[in-house]
């Protein structure tokens, strides 16, 4: 970010406002760009990984090898396709409702260091920031919902409302245990931390029932099978989308797989050691700067690792009911996560004091 | 036990209405009176030795005299089975609204509820006392009972048409007005359009294939 | 104290359960081959015995009509004029909308004459092309004309097939006669 | 809200919001076909249900008072259509009776490993279809996988992958090939290491148990009111089976397995969980019946020598009526055929299996959630194309 401030401001000569809003637009453009890049090949592998999980083989025609050119195809139709709005909807929040959702999970990004120095920003409460931002995406679900003006996306709107405010406790709860070990809520911090003493995973044993807590949490949050009730196909159609077509319901797709990289990121970031190599073989962080890139191909791997893993449970487990879904939440999550910072911190009490 | 020992003991309970046991047929059957049918099958069902806890099909048969309708009752105890026969005389002349009427035996086996509907449905016999007395295969609007001989096939239904040789809706000209094909002469059977009689003997009783299209060459001849 | 084992135990078991199920799911991305068919590239094999499109002997047919008449849908038509033993033919097709490929009208064939194929792409562009025609000359051929003319008394069928059809013999017939078909149709 | 008392183990709430419709189908990914579910709901729970069925009426019944006896067997491939083999031997055993006649022995066994074939095949799909419904995309592939050997065992000697019109009155269409007892044993030692399978992946998986044991309990009362058959009545403890009660083939008096009841493992007898596990080791008996039947068959004609005019001269049986209930996949298959001598029936009532199963849907429902009604939908096994006919 300063980089480039300074890049348009002393090397372009621009002066007042307009160095920091180049800088941020720059910022939002390429990762708009990154976004949809990411997205298409994430669809790409999840049908892949479904396929091959299912012996079959996917997408194979379009683009040659293995069909890698399906999503952009795919994008493609679904740009050329007819905007329909059912009758009796809210026009106004139905066309709406997609940004929102969308505009919900991509400000996660903002506060995602992807390498020493590439992050747009990084807040002092970073962690939480992402945890609060991408929940705004109910309120587009919601929107969306109710605006189709069908039961069963109504049905799937307020099962999404109901398991993300739910899941949010246990979620923020696990993260409070790497906290409590690096002692920062500031996302660099964790990344200096993990340089400095290893995967915050190894910290002590409660870490992996933190991470457990935390992965599962974020399932849900991503709304990713078992957790996959808001767009339940079998009951519910299609859930809060059921009514969306062309552009409109791709966004919804994109917010889907950009919550599961956020959310992933968040995995790798705090537990798994962010952009630092294990064992710090490499010390990325104080790498010149064309080598920072280094750091965001480490964190790209670790993030694809967690949601192949997604990828891969969405594929074996069936779908939770309502009800399972929140006792799971208070019942099993919301004490464990608070047993593992119960624990984290008598360990590190009893460990440094 | 066998059915000659069922019918035996049916007789011996003094029952009213309970007929010869007809063997001519290849499965045998007990004629029953409508009036009595009920009790006879919650005899059937309650006796120890009888137990028929089933009642496996319930099917409403056009003769030439008559309807008549069978029960199929079974034991899952015992392992023997039983048919009940109701036989309902056809009155004389027009028998489209003739809706013979039988008791309906849903208060002792619920299973024969559905199939008392269908029988409803597609040969209008009615079910006297039935819970749930509405059609079940076809829409609630239906004209007629699709299984009687004389039904005669509709042509259209709720603007939708249905002969085999109407102009399909997606090549319909709007502007040419509806010409109501003739209905289909009794009897015709319902996945053949009416056609003039064969002059190669065909096997089954079956009409050949139309030799020609008629309404729509007269539509088109029309439009020219 | 059940309650608090039972929270224990399904815990354990939900994990365990979902972790081997991943683990059957895991070896089938690594190790199980694809079973999945690239469909117009790859075939399976189809069976001899499958019952796909008809193909006619038109040649040896006699327009007895026995198929139009086994047929339960009523797809087949039969037209043709009798001159002596001698056939004008107009019509003989079969509507594919109404085919159910039951194989009723192969059986009764007293001279064996018509066939089913592998063939299983039926795919048209439109309704009118399923009824398929299925002789390869329509009136008379010149030798027919001929025989008609000459009044001679037809030959025999050169070589009569086998009691009851059957075999590779037949078999390989229809292929060839499928393969020639189908050039046809490119053409 | 008696009903609501099933959730005594899980959260509820007194909250009770206004009543919504919701409309379950005829276009609906779990309804199986083109059923019609009319859903009163509080919330996510049912308070009232209706079923409406005949969306896929074909009048099967009135074609088959038109067409000849041998020419309705193909109608009744359409019926329960991932049946077939059983759906013709149901219908052939009906003609024989009013014939008189009796397919030979060789036939007798083949037709007996090709409804078991088709057995498999049919609760495979039952099997896979239930993991979606449930949410599990993957069984499903896995059940396809093998339906596809059994679809390529069967396609060999009646010339079609799901619409056999194999097993006709008098016998079976034509002797199978060589080599295709042994590829059927070899399908049997395969099918055994998949089944294992299935168990790990789907039936043990705690969410699964979860999501179908304690849901959609049939009682035998409920079995006996409705006129449930198949694995629906053995779900609910009623050891019952034609195949062994009844045996309206030799063969199956001659081998030997067993009938699978429901045990109420994972909760109540009756619940979706022991339905879908009969039907589980339903398949391994089957397998059993297969492997003995291939070992046993005898040689010699498949079809009866005086049948097999039938395909040029339509058979006339002599006036008189015959009733045959089978052992499908689904529950009890009856016809019952009236003859007054002609080429053609002048009534042929097809009792279906689904058709009575699923008449008790409207008593199941009403309780339970939404997500349960899928599962209990997918527990009774429909195929509309067979309660509709």
């Amino acid at each position: 970010m300063d980089i480039l401030i300074t890049f348009f401001a002393e090397t372009l000569g621009m002066s007042g406002v307009w160095p920091l809003s180049f800088a941020y637009a720059t910022c939002i453009g390429s990762l708009l760009g990154f976004v949809t890049v990411y997205a298409m090949f994430a669809i790409w592998m999840e049908r892949k990984v479904a396929a091959h999980i299912q012996q079959r083989l996917g997408p194979m025609e379009v683009g040659g090898w293995h069909g890698w050119a399906q999503s952009p195809a795919d994008a493609l139709k679904l740009l050329f396709k007819e905007d329909i709005i059912p009758d009796g909807a809210n026009k106004w929040l139905f066309w709406i409702a997609p940004a929102v959702v969308f505009c919900g999970v991509f400000a996660g990004f903002i506060a995602i260091p992807f390498a020493a120095g590439v992050q747009i920003v990084d807040i002092n409460l970073g962690v939480f920031f992402i945890i609060a931002i991408a929940s705004i995406e109910v309120v587009g679900v919601i929107m969306a919902g109710w605006a189709s003006n069908s039961k069963y996306s109504l049905f799937g709107a307020v099962r999404e409302a109901a398991q993300v405010v739910s899941y949010e406790l246990p979620s923020a709860t696990a993260l409070l245990a790497p906290i409590l070990v690096v002692g920062s809520f500031k996302l660099s911090d964790f990344n200096a931390y993990q340089a400095e003493h290893g995967w915050v995973l190894f910290a002590n044993p409660f870490m992996w029932i933190a991470l457990l807590c935390f992965f599962i949490a974020s399932l849900a949050g991503c709304k990713r099978a078992p957790f996959d009730l808001p767009e339940a196909e079998s009951e519910l159609v299609s859930g809060f989308h059921t009514e969306y077509s062309g552009m409109r319901f791709s966004f919804f797709g994109l917010e889907e797989y950009v919550s599961m990289f956020v959310v992933s990121a968040i995995t790798a970031t705090l537990f798994l050691g962010g952009y630092t190599l294990p064992f710090n073989l490499l010390d990325v962080g104080n790498l010149p700067a064309p080598f920072h890139l280094i750091g965001v191909a480490v964190l790209v791997v670790k993030i694809f690792a967690v949601i192949f893993v997604q990828m891969w449970l969405r594929w074996t487990l069936p779908r939770m009911r309502v009800d399972q879904v929140m006792s799971l939440g208070y019942k099993y999550l919301l004490p464990w996560g608070l047993f593992a910072v119960a624990g984290t911190a008598i360990w590190q009490v009893w460990m440094e004091g | 036990m066998n059915e000659q020992q069922l019918h035996q003991k049916l007789r011996a309970t003094g029952l009213a209405g309970i007929g010869e046991l007809d063997e001519s047929a290849c499965d045998p059957f007990v004629v029953v009176e409508g009036d009595s049918l009920v009790e006879v099958c919650t005899f059937l069902r309650d006796d120890s030795e009888t137990r028929m806890e089933m009642c496996h099909n319930v099917t409403a048969t056009e003769r030439e005299g008559s309807i008549e309708v069978a029960y199929h009752l079974c034991s899952y105890e015992h392992h023997h089975s039983l048919t009940l026969k109701v036989l309902l005389p056809k009155p004389e002349g027009d028998l489209t609204d003739w809706h013979p009427s039988v008791p309906s035996i849903a208060g002792v086996y619920t299973s024969a509820n559905w199939h008392e509907r269908e029988q409803w449905d597609l040969l209008g016999v009615r079910f006297s006392d039935h819970p749930d007395h509405r059609r079940i295969l076809l829409p609630e609007e239906w004209i007629g009972h699709p299984l009687r001989k004389d039904y005669v096939y509709p042509s259209s239904h709720g603007g939708i048409p249905l002969e085999l040789d109407a102009v399909p809706l997606y090549e319909r000209d709007e502007t040419t007005e509806e010409t109501p094909s003739e209905p289909r002469p009794a009897g015709t059977p319902l996945n053949q359009p009416p056609s003039e009689p064969s002059k190669r003997p065909h096997a089954g009783g079956k009409a050949p294939p139309a030799p020609e299209k008629k309404a729509p060459k007269a539509k088109k001849e029309g439009d020219a | 104290m059940g309650s608090v084992r039972e929270y224990f135990s399904s815990i354990a078991n939900g994990l365990g359960s979902a972790a081997k199920g991943m683990g059957v799911t895991l070896r089938h991305f690594t190790s199980e081959p694809h079973i999945t068919v690239q469909y117009p590239r790859e075939t399976k094999p189809i069976p001899p015995t499958y019952r796909g499109m008809h193909i006619l002997e038109q040649d040896k047919c006699i327009d007895c009509g026995l198929c139009a008449k086994a047929c339960p849908v009523d797809c087949i038509e039969i037209e043709a004029e009798h001159h002596g033993r001698v056939l004008e033919w107009t019509k003989f097709s079969i509507d594919y909308k109404k085919c159910i490929f039951c194989e009723f009208c192969i059986p009764p064939c007293p001279v064996d004459c018509i066939h089913m194929t592998t063939e299983f792409e039926l795919a048209t562009e439109s309704p009118d092309d399923m009824v398929e025609d299925m002789l390869t000359w329509t009136g008379l051929r010149p030798q027919d004309q001929a025989k008609l003319e000459g009044k001679t008394k037809p030959k025999a069928p050169a070589a009569k097939p086998a009691a009851g059809g059957g075999g590779d013999d037949l078999r390989s017939r229809v292929a060839a006669m499928m393969a020639k078909k189908k050039a046809e149709k490119e053409d | 809200m008696e009903a609501l008392e099933m959730y005594t183990t899980d959260d509820r709430t007194d909250v009770y919001t206004e009543e919504l419709k919701l409309n379950l189908g005829p276009q609906h990914p779990s309804t199986h076909g083109v059923l019609r579910v009319e859903l009163k709901m509080d919330g996510e729970i049912i308070t009232g249900s209706r079923s409406d069925i005949g969306y896929l009426h074909r009048c099967a019944e009135k074609i088959g008072e038109n067409v000849t006896y041998l020419q309705f067997t193909p109608y009744t491939d359409r019926m329960d259509y991932l049946a077939s083999m059983n759906n013709n031997l149901a219908w052939s055993l009906t003609v024989e009776k009013l014939l008189g006649v009796e397919a030979p022995e060789r036939a007798q066994w083949l037709r007996m490993i090709c409804a078991e074939l088709n057995r498999i095949a049919s609760h495979l799909i039952a099997f896979g279809t239930y993991g979606i419904d449930i949410g599990a995309n993957t069984p499903f592939f896995y059940a396809f996988r093998e339906r596809e050997s059994i679809m390529e065992l069967l396609e060999r000697p009646s010339g079609a992958r799901m619409l056999y019109n194999y097993i006709q009155p008098g016998g079976v269409r034509r002797d199978v090939d060589e080599n295709w007892v042994d590829d059927v044993l070899a399908f049997c030692d395969v099918f055994e290491r998949r089944w294992a399978e299935y168990n790990t992946l789907l039936t043990n998986n705690l969410i699964f148990i979860k999501r179908t044991a304690n849901i959609g309990i049939v009682t035998k009362e409920m079995v006996f009111d409705n006129g449930a058959g198949g694995p629906v009545m053995r779900g609910s403890g009623i050891k019952w089976d034609l195949r062994r009660d009844v045996p309206y083939l030799k063969p199956y008096d001659e081998v030997e397995f067993d009938v699978p009841v429901g045990e109420g493992t994972h909760g109540t007898l009756g619940d979706c969980w022991d339905r879908y596990w009969v039907r589980m080791r339903e398949m391994m008996e089957s397998i059993r019946i297969i492997r003995q039947g291939c070992k046993a068959m005898p040689g010699g004609e498949v079809m009866e020598k005086g049948m097999k005019k039938m395909y040029k001269t339509p058979l006339k049986p002599a006036p008189g009526e015959a009733y045959v209930r089978c052992e499908n996949p689904r529950g009890e298959l009856g016809f019952y055929v009236v003859s007054e001598g002609g080429t053609s029936p002048i009534r042929c009532r097809a009792r279906g299996p689904s058709f009575c199963n699923l008449s008790m849907l409207d008593s199941l429902l009403p309780g339970t959630m939404l997500a349960d009604a899928v599962a209990i939908i997918g527990s009774l096994d429909i195929v509309l194309g067979e309660v509709d006919r």
